[in-house]
C-alpha cells in the first residue's frame, strides 16, 4: 500500500513541478491559470486519495469544496480577461 | 528530515510573506499592493496552521468513520484562530479594494506615485 | 537602489524570524490548553469537530468579533462605494459584448443550487465534519458570485441581505445572552449537548454556526454584489 | 394559464427532487433529523433558484429519456476514453504533431442546457475545445484540424453527441 | 470484490498518469488553446479516474463503504460539469484577451466575429 | 464664613466674570462693575483683614497654603494700589473699544495673577497664578491685534521659556525636598547637593528674570509694553513686571544665601547693569513715545535687578524701594502717555507737540514722574539710586557703579527727549482742538503723582513696610529710622535733608529758566519755513526732533546693529528650517510610511542585543 | 444576568449594530436615537461599575461558562475600567455631538452610526478582553471600522488618507499575528494572565523578538514614530466627530493594549527603556511637525502624536508616579483633544480651505467655538487653572523622581513649541479682522451642549484634580500589580497550570 502511494504521489508531484514551470514561465495569464488548475485539480485528486490512506472519510468534503472554489476561481478569472468584470 | 520540513514549511511561510511586503513596498500599482498584502496574510495563515501541526496527527474531528483517540490529532487551536485571521484578512482585504476603487474614481488612476493629496 | 535596500531589509527580517523558527521544530507536540479542548469537546460539548467547539464556544467570543468583522467589512464598503441608480437599468452599450458565454450560463444556472447547498451542508454540519458557519457562508457567497460574473442583470437583493445578517446576528448574540439567563455567563451553552456525532448535538453551537453561515453568506454575497456593481459603473 | 402555473409547481418539485437527493448524496445517512434538515433546506434553495434551475420540470425525468441521458454517457465515456489516449499520443511524440485552428459548425439544438451539454462534451474529448457559442453556431478550438468545412467539422466533432442529446432534448 | 479493487486501482494508476500528462501537455504544447485542450483536460480527466478509484478503494476496503462511493461520484460528476466550463470560458476569455491562437494554416473562424463585435462597440461610442 | 483671603481672590475673579457680563449688557454698566470691583478689591487688601490671615488646603495631594509674608504683601500692596488706579483710567481710556468685556475679563485675571502669587506660600500655587498672570496677560498685549504675529508670541515664546524653567525647578524641589511649601524650601535646600542646588537655582532665576525682561531675556518686552493698551501697560509694567523682582528676592536671598553661589550673583549683576545701560541707549533712539517708556522700563528694572543681585540689606532695600517707585512713575508716565494718545490719537514723538498749554494737568504729572525716574531731587527715585549707590560702593562692586551711571546720566536724555517733544516745543495747528484728558484719566495720574511727591518729600513712609519685608528675607535689624541711612562709610546722611537741599536748588532753577525765556519764545509751526535757510518741500515736516539725537545714534550704532532680536531671529530661522526639513519625513507616500515601519522593525532587530542586553 | 456586567460594552453596541439596518427600515430616525440610548446606558454602567471597582476586586468575566485560560474572558479592573469607562463615556458624547449629523456629501447616516458603534465596541473591548487573540480580533474590528470611517466624506481625499492608514494597520496586525503565533509556540495559551505566568520559561531571544513584534504592531496603534504616518491624514481626512473618536479612542486603545504588553506579559527591562525613546523621538518630531502646518487639522494631528509621545514617556518611568502620570494623561487628552477636534470641525466647515489663516475673526462670528477652542488650546498645552496642566505636572515630577533632567527639559522645550502653535491659532481667531464676511453654519443646540460639557469637564478638574486623582491612583496600583491581576484571573494557579 505505502509503495503504490508512494508512486502515485511521486507520478503527481512530477507532473505539480511541470506545471508549475508553466505557472512561472506565463507568458499570459491565462497560461498561469491554465497551470494553477491543473496543480489544484491535482491537489482535489490527492485529497480524496490522502483521506482514504488516513482512513479520513471527512477529508472528501475538503476536496469537494476546494473544486467548488477552483471551478469559480478560474471562471472569474476568465471573464476577468475577457472583460466582462 | 526534521530540520528539512521545519526550514522548508517555515521557510515557504516566511517568503510569502517576506513577497508580500515586497510587493506592497515596491508595486506602484494599488491593486498588486492590495495583493501583496493578501499574500503576507497568506504566509502568516499558513505559518499558523504548520506550528499547530504534531507529526503523524490527522484532523481534530472525532468522525464517526474512525473514531480517533485525542492524542492522534494535531492542535485545533491555531485552526480555530487562523479562520478568525482568514475572515480578518479577507475584511480588510475588501475594505482595501473599495478604497482602491474609490482612488481610481477620484484620481483616475491606481499609480500610487500620483496619489499625494495629503502630506506633510 | 530603493529596491535592493528593501530586498536587504526583507532577507534580514526573514534570516532573523528563521532563526528564532529554527528553535520551534516542525511537527511537535505543544499543546497545553488544547488538551482541554481535545478532551472537552467530544466529551462535555458533544461536538466532533473540535475547531468547530473551539471556534464556536470555547472562543466563541473571537467568532462574534470576526463575524463583526465581515459586517462591518460590508458596511464601510458600501459607505466608501456609494452605489448609482442608474446600475440595474441601464446597461453600458460598450459591455454588452462581454456578457459572458450561454455555455457558461446555463453552466451557472445548474450549478448554482448545487454550490448553494453544498454550503449549506457544511454549516449545517459544522460541528460533524471540516468546515462549518464562515466556510458554508463562503461557499454560498461562491454560488452567487458565479451568478454575478455569468450574468449582468443578476443582482442580489440588498434588502434581504439586510435582512439575514440582522437576523443571523441577533440569532447569534441572542443565543449568547439566553446563555447568560439560562446558564450565567455569555454564550454558554444552556441547550442540551445530545449524542455525539449525530445532527441534533453540541446544543447551541449548531444553531450559532447556521447562523454563522446565514451571515456570512449574505455579508459575502453582498460585499461581492456591491464590489462588482460598482466597478461596471465608470465615472 | 393553466400550463404556466402547472410547470412552476412542477419545475420546483423537479428542482427540490434534485437537490433533495444531492443532500443525500452529501450526507450519506438516512437519519430522521438529516433528512428532515435536508427536506427543509432543499426546500429553501429550491425556491429560490428553481426558475433558472429547469425549464421542464419534471418532465425531464420520463423513464424514456432517463434510458437516452445512459446511453449519452456511454457515448460520451467511449469517445473520451478514445481521444484520451489519442492526445497522449500526441503530447508525447517528441515532433507535437498537431495541426491547431479554430472552426465552426451549426447546431439543431434549441435548449441552452442542452447546448451546453454539446459543448461541454465537445471539450471533455480531447483534441476539441468550444471556444464560443453565440446562437446556433458553435466555435470549436481543433488540435488536429482535418477540413475547415463546417460541415466536416460538425461530423467529426459532434453528430455522434448531438444525435443522442436530440433525442433527450425532444 | 477483488475485481472492484483491481479496478479501482488501475483507476488511481491511470488518473495520476493521466495527471502527468496533462501537467506534461501544458508544459509541452505551444499556445494557450493547445495548453488548454491537452492539459487542463488531460488533468481533470486524471482527477475523475483517481477519485473514482478511490471511491471504489474506499467502497471495498471500510464497512460501510458506500459513503466513499457516493461522495467521490459527487466529485467527479462535479468536475465533469465544471471543468470543461472553466476550459470553455478561459479559452473564450483568452480569446477576448487579444491572445491570438496558433495556427499552421490560419484557420480561425472565431476571428471576424471578434470584429464584428469590435465594430459594434465603435459604433456605440 | 468665607476666609479673607479666599475672599480677595473671589472678588477679582467675580469682577472678572461680572465685567464681562456687564461689558457684554452695556458699556457704562461694564465699567462700574471694573471700577466697582478693583477699588473693593483694593478695599479689601488694605482694610478688609488682618496680615497674618492663612488659607491652607490640599490639591492633588499637594500641601498648599495662602498667606501675605511681610515680604510679598509689599508686591500685594503694590499691585493693589496701582491696578484700582489704572482701571480707573482705563474705563475712559478704553471707550469706544469692541470686545471690553473680554479685555477687562483678562485685565482682573492678571491681577487675580498677581495678588495670587504674592499671596502663595507654596510654589505649586504660586505657579498656578504665574500662569494665569502670564497668559491673561499675553491676551491683552494681542488685544489690539498689532503686530500679533510678532509681538504676542514672542511674548508667548519667552514666557513659556520662563514659565517652565521655574515649573523645572519647582519639580525639581518638590523631589529633593518633598515638598512644595516655600518654607520647606528654604529649611531644606541647603541640604541639597551642590550642583542640584545650583540647577534649580538658576532655573528659578531664568524664570524671574524673565518676567522682569534682564537682558538678554528682554526681547519680548518693548513689544509687549508697547502694545498693550497703555492702561494696562501701566500694571504691565509698574507692576507685574515686579512680580519677577518678587521671585528673584526671594531666590537670590532666602534660596541660594549659602554663600557660595557669588558667581550666580554677580553675572544677574552684571546682567542688571547691562540692561539698564542697553535699554537706555534703546529709548533715546526710539521715536514713539510707547517705546521709548517700553525701553526705559526694560532699564528701570535694570537697576532693580542689580539691587537684588547684588543681596546686601542696602542694595535689596534700595531695589524694592525702587521697586515701588517704579510702579508708580511708570505707571503715572504710561498712563500719561495713553492720555497723549488718547486725545491726539498718537504718540510719535515727532508729529505731537507742545501740548503743555492743551494738556496741563497731563504734562505734570508727566513731569513729576520724570524727575522721579530721572533721580532728580527731591523726588524719590533720587534716594533709591542713592542707596543703591552706596551699596554698591559698600560692596565694591566700582565697575558696576560706573556703568549705571553712565546710564543714569543717559536716561536724563530721554526723559528730557520725552517731556520736551511731546509738551514743550511747537504748536501745531492740528492739535489746536486737544482737549485735557478726561477726569476718569486724569484722578489716577493726579494721584499718582501725588503719591510720588509724598514719598519723595518723606521717603520713610515707604521704609516701614520695606523694612518688615526685609525681616522675611532674613535682615532682622535693618537699620532705619524714618529718613536716616547709614551710608557706607558709616556717617550718618539725613537723606530727606539731602534730598531737599537739592530738590530746591532744582526748582529754583526751572522757575529761573521758565521766566527768562518765556518772553522770547516765539511758536512756529514744523512746517514754517521762516525757521529755516533752505527751500523747504511742501508738507515737509522740519521739525529738529526729527533728529533729536542724532549725532547720539550714530556713535552708538555700532553696538545696536547686532540687536539680540535679530540673533533671536536667526535662532528661529535656523529652527523653522530644521522643522520644515523635519516635516518632509511625512512624505504622503503610504509606501514611504509603510517602509518606515520595516526599516524601524529592522533597527529594533539590529539594536535588540544594545536594548535588551541578549 | 446581571443589570451592569462589562460584557454589556461589547455585545449591545454589536447587536445594536447588527439591528440598525433593520431599525431603519421600521422607522428612518431610529437611526440616530437607537446608538444613543445603547451609549447613554453603557455610560451609566460605567459609572455604576467604576463606583464598587478597586485595585483588588476587578470583575472577571467568564464567556461561555469556560474559566480562563481555557475561556475567553474580560476584566473590569481599575485600570481597564476607567479606559473603558472613559471611552465609552466619549462615545456618548460623540453620539450627542454627532446625531443630526449632515453635510454635503454624506447622506448616510446608517453607515456613519455602525461604524461608530463598532469603532467604540472595538475600542472598548482592547481594553477589556483578557486574551491576546481576542484582542487581535478587537484591533482589527477598530481598525476596520476605522479605515472606513476615513473615507466617509466623499468630497475629500478621505479614500487617500484611508489607504495609507490600511496599509499601515495591515503591517500592525501582521505583526502582532506573528507574535501571537510565536508566544503560542512558547506557551501554548492565549491567556495574557496565564502567559505572564510562563513568559520566564520563553528563551530570552525568542522572547525579545515576539515583544518588538508586539512593540511595533501596537506602535502603530498607539501612533509612536516612525510608524504614525497615517495619523495626519486619516486625523484630517475623518470627520470632525471621528477625528475625536480616533484621538479619544483608537489611540488610546492602542497605547493602552502596549502597555499591558509591556507591563502585564513581558519582563524586559530594556521595553521600557525603548519605550522612553520611542516616546521622546515621537513627542519631539511630532511638535516640531506641528509647529510648520498650514491646516489646522493637521496641526491637531501632530499635537495628538506629540501628547502619545509624552504619554509613552510617563508610562516607561515604571513607577507609581508615572504611571499615574501617564493615565491622567490619557484622561486629559482624550477630553481635550475630543473638545479640540470638535470644535474645529465647525471652525474648519466654515473656512472652506482648511487652513489657519483662514481663521481670521472667527472669535467674533463663532464666538462659543472660538472660546471653548482657546479652552482646549490652553489645556492642552498645560496651562492652568485646567485640567491638561496636572497631568504635564506630574509628568515631570515622575521625571524629576527618575533623575531625568534632560527629559524633563526637553518636555517643557517641547511644550514651548506647543504653545506658540496653539497660539498662534488663537490669536487669528480673536485678534484679527476677519478677511471676508461669509455665511456662517452655527453649531446646533446638542453639539454646543457636548462640546460645553467637555470644556466644563476640563475646568473642574483644572481646578479641583481630586475629582478623577482617585479613580488615577486606583487604576494605577492596578496596572503596577501584577500579581494581584494573574490572582484574580486564575485563583487556582498551580493547579492549572502544573
Ligand atoms: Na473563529
Ligand atoms: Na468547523
Amino acid at each position: 500500500m505505502s509503495y503504490f502511494f508512494i508512486i502515485i504521489i511521486s507520478i503527481i508531484a512530477v507532473g505539480a513541478i511541470l506545471a508549475f514551470v508553466r505557472f512561472v514561465k506565463g507568458p499570459t495569464a491565462a497560461d498561469r491559470v491554465v497551470a494553477l488548475d491543473t496543480i489544484s485539480f491535482m491537489a482535489i485528486a490527492l485529497m480524496v486519495f490522502l483521506g482514504f490512506v488516513l482512513e479520513r472519510f471527512i477529508y472528501i468534503d475538503v476536496s469537494l469544496v476546494y473544486a467548488v472554489l477552483g471551478f469559480v476561481g478560474v471562471i472569474t478569472i476568465a471573464r476577468y480577461l475577457e472583460g466582462g468584470i | 528530515m526534521q530540520d528539512f520540513l521545519t526550514y522548508g514549511i517555515y521557510g515557504t511561510a516566511i517568503f510569502l510573506m517576506l513577497l508580500g511586503v515586497y510587493a506592497v513596498l515596491v508595486k506602484r500599482n494599488l491593486i498588486k499592493i492590495v495583493i501583496g498584502l493578501s499574500i503576507l496574510d497568506s504566509g502568516l495563515h499558513l505559518l499558523f496552521v504548520a506550528i499547530g501541526f504534531i507529526s503523524g496527527g490527522t484532523a481534530p474531528i472525532f468522525s464517526p468513520m474512525a473514531i480517533e483517540s485525542a492524542n492522534k490529532m494535531v492542535d485545533p487551536v491555531p485552526q480555530a484562530l487562523v479562520l478568525t485571521a482568514i475572515v480578518i484578512g479577507f475584511g480588510v482585504t475588501a475594505v482595501a479594494l473599495a478604497l482602491v476603487i474609490r482612488l481610481y474614481r477620484h484620481h483616475n488612476t491606481i499609480n500610487i506615485d500620483e496619489i499625494k493629496n495629503l502630506k506633510w | 537602489m530603493k529596491k535592493l535596500l528593501i530586498f536587504g531589509l526583507l532577507i534580514f527580517i526573514g534570516v532573523e524570524i528563521l532563526d528564532v523558527l529554527s528553535e520551534v521544530p516542525f511537527g511537535e507536540d505543544r499543546m497545553k490548553v488544547s488538551n482541554f479542548y481535545l478532551e472537552k469537546s467530544p466529551e462535555v460539548l458533544k461536538v466532533s469537530n473540535v475547531v468547530t467547539a473551539i471556534v464556536v464556544n470555547f472562543r466563541g467570543f473571537d467568532t462574534l468579533g470576526e463575524v463583526t468583522v465581515l459586517f462591518l467589512a460590508a458596511a464601510g464598503i458600501g459607505s466608501i462605494l456609494y452605489r448609482r441608480r442608474s446600475v440595474h437599468t441601464e446597461l453600458n452599450p460598450k459591455r454588452t459584448s462581454t456578457e459572458a458565454s450561454n455555455i457558461v450560463q446555463a453552466g451557472a444556472k445548474v450549478l448554482f443550487p448545487l454550490i448553494i447547498l453544498l454550503g449549506a451542508y457544511i454549516f449545517v454540519h459544522g460541528h460533524l465534519t471540516p468546515g462549518g458557519g464562515f466556510q458554508g457562508g463562503a461557499i454560498i457567497a461562491t454560488g452567487f458570485l458565479l451568478m454575478l460574473i455569468s450574468y449582468r442583470k443578476f443582482f442580489v437583493k440588498h434588502s434581504g441581505v439586510t435582512w439575514i445578517e440582522s437576523i443571523a446576528g441577533i440569532v447569534f448574540v441572542g443565543l449568547g445572552l439566553l446563555g447568560m439567563v439560562y446558564g450565567g455567563t455569555f454564550l454558554e451553552n444552556f441547550l442540551p449537548a445530545g449524542e455525539l456525532n449525530s445532527l441534533i448535538s453540541g446544543g447551541i453551537i449548531g444553531i450559532i454556526y447556521i447562523a454563522v453561515g446565514f451571515k456570512v453568506g449574505a455579508e459575502l454575497t453582498g460585499v461581492l454584489d456591491t464590489l462588482l456593481n460598482i466597478s461596471q459603473d465608470e465615472e | 394559464m393553466m400550463n404556466s402555473k402547472i410547470s412552476v409547481i412542477s419545475k420546483l418539485f423537479f428542482t427540490w427532487l434534485i437537490v433533495f437527493v444531492l443532500w443525500l448524496a452529501f450526507t450519506t445517512s438516512i437519519e430522521i433529523y438529516e433528512v428532515l434538515t435536508g427536506l427543509f433546506i432543499s426546500f429553501i434553495i429550491s425556491l429560490f433558484t428553481f426558475k433558472s434551475f429547469t425549464s421542464r420540470g419534471l418532465k425531464g425525468l420520463s423513464p424514456i429519456k432517463l434510458i437516452y441521458v445512459i446511453k449519452y454517457i456511454f457515448v460520451f465515456l467511449i469517445a473520451l476514453v478514445k481521444a484520451n489516449f489519442h492526445v497522449a499520443k500526441i503530447v508525447l511524440s517528441p515532433s507535437l504533431p498537431i495541426n491547431p485552428g479554430i472552426v465552426e459548425f451549426e447546431s439543431k439544438l434549441d435548449s441552452d442546457f442542452a447546448k451546453m451539454i454539446l459543448a461541454n462534451s465537445i471539450t471533455l474529448t480531447p483534441g476539441t475545445l468550444s471556444v464560443d457559442v453565440i446562437g446556433n453556431r458553435f466555435y470549436i478550438h481543433w488540435l488536429e484540424v482535418k477540413d475547415s468545412d463546417s460541415e466536416v467539422a460538425f461530423n467529426e466533432i459532434a453528430k455522434q453527441f448531438e444525435d443522442v442529446l436530440l433525442k433527450i432534448y425532444s | 470484490m477483488i475485481v472492484i479493487e483491481y479496478l479501482a486501482y488501475f483507476l488511481i494508476t491511470l488518473g495520476a498518469v493521466f495527471l502527468f500528462l496533462g501537467a506534461l501537455g501544458i508544459f509541452r504544447m505551444p499556445d494557450i488553446y493547445t495548453r488548454i485542450q491537452a492539459g487542463t483536460k488531460s488533468s481533470t480527466l486524471g482527477a475523475m479516474s483517481l477519485v473514482l478509484g478511490t471511491g471504489l478503494l474506499g467502497f471495498v476496503s471500510f464497512t460501510p463503504g458506500y459513503p466513499w462511493l457516493i461522495k467521490t461520484i459527487i466529485i467527479v460528476i462535479f468536475v465533469a460539469i465544471a471543468n470543461p466550463l472553466s476550459s470553455h470560458a478561459l479559452a473564450r476569455g483568452a480569446y477576448k484577451d487579444k491572445i491570438a491562437p496558433f495556427t499552421k494554416e490560419n484557420i480561425d473562424a472565431y476571428q471576424e466575429v471578434e470584429k464584428n463585435i469590435e465594430e459594434e462597440m465603435e459604433d456605440a461610442k | 464664613m468665607m476666609n479673607s483671603l479666599f475672599l480677595l481672590l473671589f472678588i477679582l475673579f467675580g469682577s472678572a466674570i461680572l465685567s464681562y457680563i456687564g461689558h457684554r449688557i452695556s458699556e457704562t454698566l461694564g465699567n462700574i462693575i471694573v471700577v466697582v470691583g478693583a477699588f473693593s478689591a483694593s478695599i479689601w487688601f488694605f482694610v478688609g483683614f488682618e496680615t497674618p490671615a492663612e488659607f491652607s488646603y490640599k490639591i492633588a495631594d499637594f500641601d498648599a497654603l495662602w498667606s501675605f509674608s511681610s515680604y510679598s504683601w509689599i508686591f500685594a500692596a503694590l499691585v493693589s494700589i496701582l491696578s484700582p488706579l489704572a482701571l480707573l483710567y482705563s474705563t475712559s481710556y478704553m471707550k469706544g473699544k469692541e470686545r471690553l468685556g473680554t479685555f477687562y475679563f483678562n485685565f482682573f485675571l492678571s491681577i487675580l495673577g498677581m495678588i495670587g502669587i504674592t499671596m502663595s506660600q507654596d510654589f505649586i500655587s504660586l505657579f498656578i497664578f504665574w500662569e494665569i498672570m502670564t497668559w491673561s496677560s499675553y491676551l491683552i498685549v494681542i488685544y489690539l491685534g498689532k503686530d500679533v504675529e510678532k509681538v504676542g508670541i514672542k511674548y508667548m515664546i519667552f514666557s513659556a521659556i520662563g514659565a517652565y524653567a521655574l515649573l523645572m525647578g519647582i519639580v525639581l524641589i518638590n523631589r529633593e525636598v518633598g515638598s512644595l511649601l516655600i518654607e520647606d524650601a528654604f529649611a531644606y535646600f541647603p541640604q541639597i547637593q551642590f550642583s542640584t542646588q545650583l540647577l534649580i537655582g538658576i532655573l528659578l532665576l531664568i524664570g524671574f528674570s524673565i518676567k522682569s525682561a534682564m537682558m538678554p531675556l528682554h526681547v519680548w518686552a518693548p513689544g509687549a509694553y508697547s502694545n498693550s493698551p497703555m492702561s494696562y501697560t501701566a500694571v504691565f509694567s509698574g507692576a507685574l513686571s515686579k512680580m519677577g523682582i518678587y521671585g528673584l528676592g526671594l531666590v537670590f536671598i532666602r534660596l541660594l544665601s549659602s554663600g557660595e553661589f557669588t558667581l550666580i550673583n554677580e553675572i544677574f549683576a552684571w546682567a542688571g547693569a547691562i540692561t539698564t545701560l542697553m535699554a537706555t541707549f534703546y529709548a533715546i533712539i526710539q521715536d514713539d513715545a510707547k517705546k521709548l517708556l517700553a525701553y526705559s522700563s526694560i532699564g528701570q528694572l535694570g537697576y532693580i535687578i542689580v539691587g537684588v543681585a547684588i543681596g546686601t540689606e542696602l542694595s535689596i532695600m534700595a531695589a524694592i524701594y525702587l521697586a515701588i517707585l517704579h510702579a508708580a512713575f511708570k505707571g503715572n508716565l504710561f498712563m500719561a502717555i495713553g492720555a497723549v494718545e488718547k486725545q491726539t490719537g498718537s504718540t510719535d514723538m515727532t508729529l505731537v507737540t507742545g501740548l503743555i498749554r492743551k494738556m496741563p494737568l497731563t504734562f505734570f504729572s508727566t513731569l513729576v514722574s520724570i524727575i522721579a525716574l530721572a533721580a532728580v531731587p527731591p523726588l524719590g527715585g533720587f534716594v533709591g539710586k542713592w542707596m543703591l549707590y552706596q551699596s554698591l560702593l559698600a560692596s565694591e562692586h566700582f565697575f558696576l557703579i560706573i556703568v549705571i551711571f553712565t546710564a543714569s546720566t543717559a536716561a536724563f536724555l530721554y526723559s528730557f527727549k520725552i517731556l520736551y517733544s511731546l509738551f514743550l516745543g511747537q504748536e501745531e495747528p492740528e492739535f489746536k482742538n486737544i482737549k485735557e484728558a478726561p477726569l476718569p484719566m486724569l484722578i489716577p495720574m493726579i494721584l499718582l503723582s501725588l503719591f510720588l511727591i509724598v514719598t519723595g518729600t518723606f521717603p520713610g513712609i515707604l521704609f516701614e513696610p520695606i523694612a518688615n519685608g526685609m525681616k522675611y528675607l532674613g535682615f532682622n535689624d535693618v537699620n532705619w529710622n524714618m529718613s536716616l541711612l547709614v551710608n557706607a562709610w558709616g556717617d550718618e546722611v539725613n537723606l530727606q535733608h539731602v534730598s531737599m537741599y537739592i530738590g530746591t536748588i532744582f526748582i529754583v532753577a526751572f522757575i529761573f529758566i521758565s521766566l527768562k525765556n518765556r518772553k522770547r519764545t516765539r511758536y512756529v509751526t514744523t512746517k514754517d519755513i521762516s525757521t529755516s535757510g533752505e527751500i523747504p518741500l511742501p508738507h515737509e515736516n522740519l521739525s529738529f526732533k526729527l533728529n533729536f539725537y542724532k549725532p547720539f545714534e550714530r556713535a552708538i550704532s555700532p553696538v545696536m546693529k547686532k540687536t539680540m532680536d535679530s540673533i533671536y531671529d536667526e535662532i528661529g530661522n535656523g529652527l523653522n528650517a530644521l522643522f520644515q526639513f523635519i516635516r518632509y519625513i511625512y512624505s504622503g507616500n503610504g509606501q514611504g510610511y509603510a517602509l518606515y515601519v520595516i526599516i524601524f522593525f529592522v533597527l529594533l532587530l539590529l539594536l535588540k542585543n544594545q536594548i535588551f542586553g541578549l | 444576568m446581571v443589570i451592569a456586567d462589562p460584557i454589556y460594552y461589547i455585545v449591545l453596541p454589536l447587536l445594536t449594530a447588527f439591528l440598525l439596518p433593520l431599525f431603519g427600515k421600521l422607522y428612518k430616525p431610529l437611526i440616530g436615537i437607537i446608538p444613543g440610548f445603547v451609549f447613554l446606558f453603557l455610560a451609566y454602567m460605567s459609572v455604576i461599575l467604576m463606583i464598587d471597582i478597586r485595585p483588588d476586586n476587578p470583575i472577571i468575566t467568564k464567556i461561555a461558562g469556560w474559566t480562563p485560560p481555557f475561556g475567553i474572558n474580560l476584566v473590569f479592573s481599575s485600570f481597564s475600567g476607567f479606559i473603558a469607562s472613559l471611552i465609552s463615556i466619549m462615545g456618548f458624547l460623540i453620539w450627542a455631538y454627532s446625531y443630526k449629523f449632515k453635510k454635503v456629501g454624506f447622506d448616510d447616516s446608517l453607515k456613519y452610526f455602525i461604524l461608530l458603534l463598532l469603532v467604540v465596541t472595538g475600542s472598548i473591548g482592547i481594553v477589556l478582553t483578557g486574551d491576546i487573540f481576542n484582542l487581535f480580533v478587537f484591533l482589527e474590528i477598530t481598525g476596520i471600522s476605522a479605515y472606513a470611517l476615513t473615507a466617509l466624506y466623499r468630497g475629500r481625499d478621505g479614500a487617500e488618507a484611508a489607504f495609507k492608514f490600511l496599509l499601515i494597520g495591515a503591517f500592525a496586525s501582521s505583526m502582532i499575528l506573528l507574535a501571537i503565533i510565536l508566544l503560542y509556540t512558547q506557551v501554548g495559551t492565549l491567556n495574557m494572565a496565564e502567559i505572564s505566568v510562563r513568559m520566564h520559561e520563553v528563551d530570552l531571544k525568542i522572547k525579545v523578538l515576539i515583544f518588538i513584534l508586539f512593540f511595533v504592531g501596537f506602535g502603530i496603534e498607539a501612533e509612536m514614530f516612525p510608524l504614525n504616518g497615517w495619523v495626519p491624514d486619516a486625523y484630517s481626512q475623518a470627520p470632525g466627530p471621528i477625528a475625536a473618536v480616533f484621538a479619544g479612542m483608537v489611540a488610546k486603545a492602542g497605547i493602552y493594549a502596549l502597555v499591558r504588553i509591556i507591563y502585564l506579559m513581558f519582563d524586559l527591562e530594556g521595553a521600557f527603556h525603548l519605550l522612553l525613546i520611542m516616546g521622546v523621538i515621537t513627542m519631539i518630531i511630532a511638535e516640531v511637525v506641528a509647529l510648520r502646518q498650514e491646516a489646522l487639522r493637521r496641526m491637531l494631528a501632530y499635537s495628538s502624536i506629540g501628547q502619545m509621545g509624552l504619554i509613552m514617556i510617563a508610562f516607561s518611568f515604571n513607577t507609581e508616579q508615572g504611571v499615574f502620570a501617564a493615565i491622567f494623561l490619557m484622561f486629559n487628552h482624550a477630553i481635550i483633544k475630543s473638545l479640540l477636534f470638535l470644535t474645529t470641525s465647525f471652525l474648519v466647515y466654515n473656512t472652506k480651505t482648511k487652513l489657519i489663516s483662514d481663521l481670521d475673526g472667527f472669535g467674533k462670528k463663532m464666538p462659543l467655538v472660538s472660546l471653548l477652542f482657546g479652552l482646549g488650546a490652553f489645556a492642552i498645552v498645560g496651562l492652568p487653572p485646567f485640567s491638561g496642566f496636572w497631568s504635564k505636572l506630574y509628568v515631570l515630577i515622575a521625571a524629576a523622581n527618575q533623575h531625568m533632567e534632560v527629559i524633563i527639559a526637553l518636555i517643557l522645550s517641547v511644550s514651548v513649541v506647543e504653545i506658540i502653535y496653539y497660539f498662534k491659532v488663537i490669536s487669528r481667531l480673536y485678534f484679527r479682522k476677519a478677511s471676508e464676511e461669509i455665511p456662517i453654519q452655527k453649531p446646533s443646540l446638542n453639539s454646543s451642549i457636548v462640546m460645553i460639557v467637555l470644556g466644563l469637564i476640563i475646568i473642574s478638574v483644572g481646578v479641583y484634580p481630586d475629582l478623577i486623582t482617585g479613580l488615577i491612583e486606583n487604576a494605577t496600583t492596578s496596572l503596577l500589580n501584577k500579581d494581584l491581576y494573574i490572582e484574580k484571573i486564575l485563583p487556582g494557579l498551580a493547579e492549572i497550570i502544573n
